[in-house]
């Protein structure tokens, strides 16, 4: 009897399934939240032709930079491309096809797969070059635009504390796409610091409620800093 | 004389109001937070997660999950809050925040805003900014007034890719404070020691100027 | 013999599989909490937001905070959610539950399900049946075959309000188990002691049988 | 320097602004979370010709319900209409105008209100009564309808704790339609069980930010129970 125990034994395990050509969501902003082992999976698995799903790319060293060297990623839609020479670079020379999408229409489209929502109206993007192709309407008196949902074949995830049944909890701002990813993805993978048993985490406080999670693992995480500021104390 | 950096965050700081809830962009309108009046609570909203955004933490504060927006270390204020990034876009584009505070590339008489690639050149991405001037009825760009060619920022029509349409009524350059109405810049005040010629010259599109042009006070 | 409330819930009880998801609909389907299988693990989400209900609390359980769909008092299971309403629904429309039972008024061959008003007579209201019917691939109605006056309640076309177009394809009433397919209705089992004649006799809607008609076990 | 503190002195106070034939969301499902006092205010106030949006109207003696003998709401929107015979019975005599809306699509359309979605495609409701005169669209091969957000000139809204920024935390199931109530309002008034200082509720913990609550005010509470259920221990 399985049951609800989400709990896999390895990262191949955890991204099993994983096929060339398939659409990855993945959770994270900058190199906060990132689901980072998940991705060292998917460069160890030398998976190609991925479209991959996130807010930005991570750096050339780190997250989902790391795919860029092999061409890994064919296209890639994110909002942000700043802070990743070789992301920039490869979407400038058309090596890789870059999606520009604003922030918070990706997190809205990602929310919106998850939630069985085809395609929804925004203002944001009306009148730029993210809104062209696509259709617009004016709804009392106010133009928005048409924009659709994002599923993937995969989502990764991370998070801080997970019960065995995938019940999740975030921790402050890597938190950021994390959930919307977790109910975007046909398999939604996820790893976490710490796994409790049910019951243990405070129903009130979860999340990401289980039922959006299909494979949890633990996992230990160099959570790389980008821009450390600090402040002076006297 | 044009205004510093932060000069700039001290003369923006000077529109904020008691209460507000305030976005912040990357660079300049990150310096903002620097010039809040004494006698005002103003919350702070990161846009990957975070209401209530603290000062820049010391060595043993650092926390890897706690970024704002720009990827910098910060803390938490007394009373933030933390959510998803679709929660904190639908504060953004549902219209909760009190003030956004944004850079750019080129702003035109019509309100639209240039700030996130150049083509062939540079591509930045718009990360937030699209659903941030989407979202706000009240909105403030920093921008130095000409690049460093000389050539004007402030526009008849935008030449790079659009970020928002006709969203811009406030722009704070380094050598004046403008509102944009009825397809005219309008000049509000002048940076100290900066003339009147000087910021005609440097503005390429139509632009008010009427009789008396107040200098900024800090 | 007609089956009784708790053997309707008890047929239903059979097509649940470990690690299931359920939402279960007000009435009969509610019963089926009661028959889950012992060597099986299944949650009861109820669409007021909470994802593992429990049983029915003790009097010194009762917490008026703490209902489901039904307005009734229940517990937590282990390892339960809360949750609001929109995210309840975002679980039910995008499809993450795994099977869903609720009551009707009529079925038809369409796969069409009628059951929140009678017009001029009774108005329930819908509650979340519609977004259930449209949100999830596996339901199971249930339902008596016929009315008290010996009416059908399969139909060839639905007479009343739709609450959901072509989403049924498995119905369970106290007659019969009957999948829907191709615009038939197919008789799967038959409960025991009825015949094939009285069901066909009590269905107004194209109905295919097969040689072999199985009767229930329980 | 009022700053961020949202408390105010009385009831009166709260749901000062309230003027006929305003529309107002409510939290609340069935009588489990319902903003009793704020209702009660409204009663008292004796507001005529109100447009009320919450998933049901209470019962005959508690909750929205009170506000049906004075005629005072002119048009309910609600997924349910079940156990409460005044409803129905203006309902049925065209006393009461009632637009029937699915409980997904209602709590989608507030919380679409607040987040600045002015519509959004969804499956419920094609081929019934609920999606006659809207726009149905085919998307990737299953029909959708077209249904728009719903904004109040107020929302009331019960949470069981508040700091006095208006920051949020519910309890239980008397969360339900709360949260998406709280970001649909022009003016957003809140009733808690208790009042706290800022910092004293764990920012990952909030499920409201106090951005979207304008008024808040300590009540005390019936909770009133509709189907009391026990089991019986042997």
């Amino acid at each position: 009897m399985a049951g609800f125990n989400k709990v896999v034994a390895s990262y191949e395990a955890a991204m099993a399934g994983l096929e060339d050509n398939m659409t990855v969501i993945a959770g994270g902003f900058g190199l906060c939240g990132i689901p980072e082992n998940l991705i060292k999976e998917i460069k160890k698995k030398g998976t190609q032709g991925l479209t991959i799903v996130s807010n930005n790319c991570g750096t050339t060293t780190h997250g989902l930079g790391i795919l860029l060297p092999e061409k890994q990623i064919k296209k890639m839609i994110a909002s942000y491309v700043g802070e990743n020479d070789e992301f920039e670079r490869q979407m400038m020379s058309g090596e890789l096809e870059v999606e520009l999408t604003p922030q918070g229409t990706l997190a809205e489209k990602m929310r919106a797969a998850g939630a069985g929502i085809p395609a929804f109206f925004t203002a944001t993007g009306v009148g730029t070059p993210i809104a062209e192709g696509k259709e617009i309407r004016n709804i009392n008196g106010r133009e928005y635009v048409l924009e659709h949902s994002i599923k993937g074949d995969f989502a990764i995830v991370k998070a801080w504390k997970a019960d065995t049944f995938g019940n999740l909890v975030f921790r402050k701002t890597a938190r950021n796409f994390n959930p919307m990813a977790a109910t975007a993805g046909n398999i939604t993978v996820v790893e976490v610091e710490e796994i409790v048993e049910p019951g243990q985490l405070d129903p009130d406080e979860i999340h990401t409620p289980g039922i959006y999670v299909d494979r949890l693992i633990k996992g230990s995480f160099e959570k790389t800093i980008e821009q450390r500021t600090v402040r002076f104390t006297f | 004389m044009a205004l510093s950096r932060e000069q700039l965050a001290q003369r923006v700081a000077q529109e904020l109001q008691d209460g507000y809830y305030v976005n912040l962009g990357i660079g300049i309108p990150t310096l903002v937070a620097n010039y809040i009046p004494q006698d005002m609570e103003v919350m702070l909203q990161s846009e990957n997660g975070l209401l209530g955004m603290g000062q820049f933490p010391t060595e043993e504060e650092i926390d890897a999950d706690l970024i704002n927006a720009g990827k910098q270390t910060v803390t938490m204020a007394t009373g933030a809050s933390i959510f998803d990034s679709a929660e904190s876009f639908a504060m953004i584009r549902g219209g909760h925040v009190d003030l956004t505070v944004l850079g750019a590339f080129e702003v035109d008489v019509q309100g639209n805003i240039a700030s996130y690639m150049i083509p062939g050149k540079l591509i930045k991405g718009m990360g937030g900014a699209m659903d941030l001037v989407a979202g706000a009825d009240n909105i403030i760009v920093t921008m130095t007034h000409a690049s460093k060619h000389g050539d004007s920022k402030l526009l008849t029509k935008c030449s790079l890719p659009l970020t928002g349409k006709g969203c811009i009524k406030k722009v704070l350059t380094d050598l004046a404070f403008i509102e944009i109405k009825g397809n005219k810049f309008h000049l509000l005040e002048r940076a100290p020691g900066v003339s009147i010629e000087e910021i005609i010259k440097l503005t390429n599109g139509e632009l008010v100027v009427p009789q008396h042009v107040p200098e900024m006070h800090f």
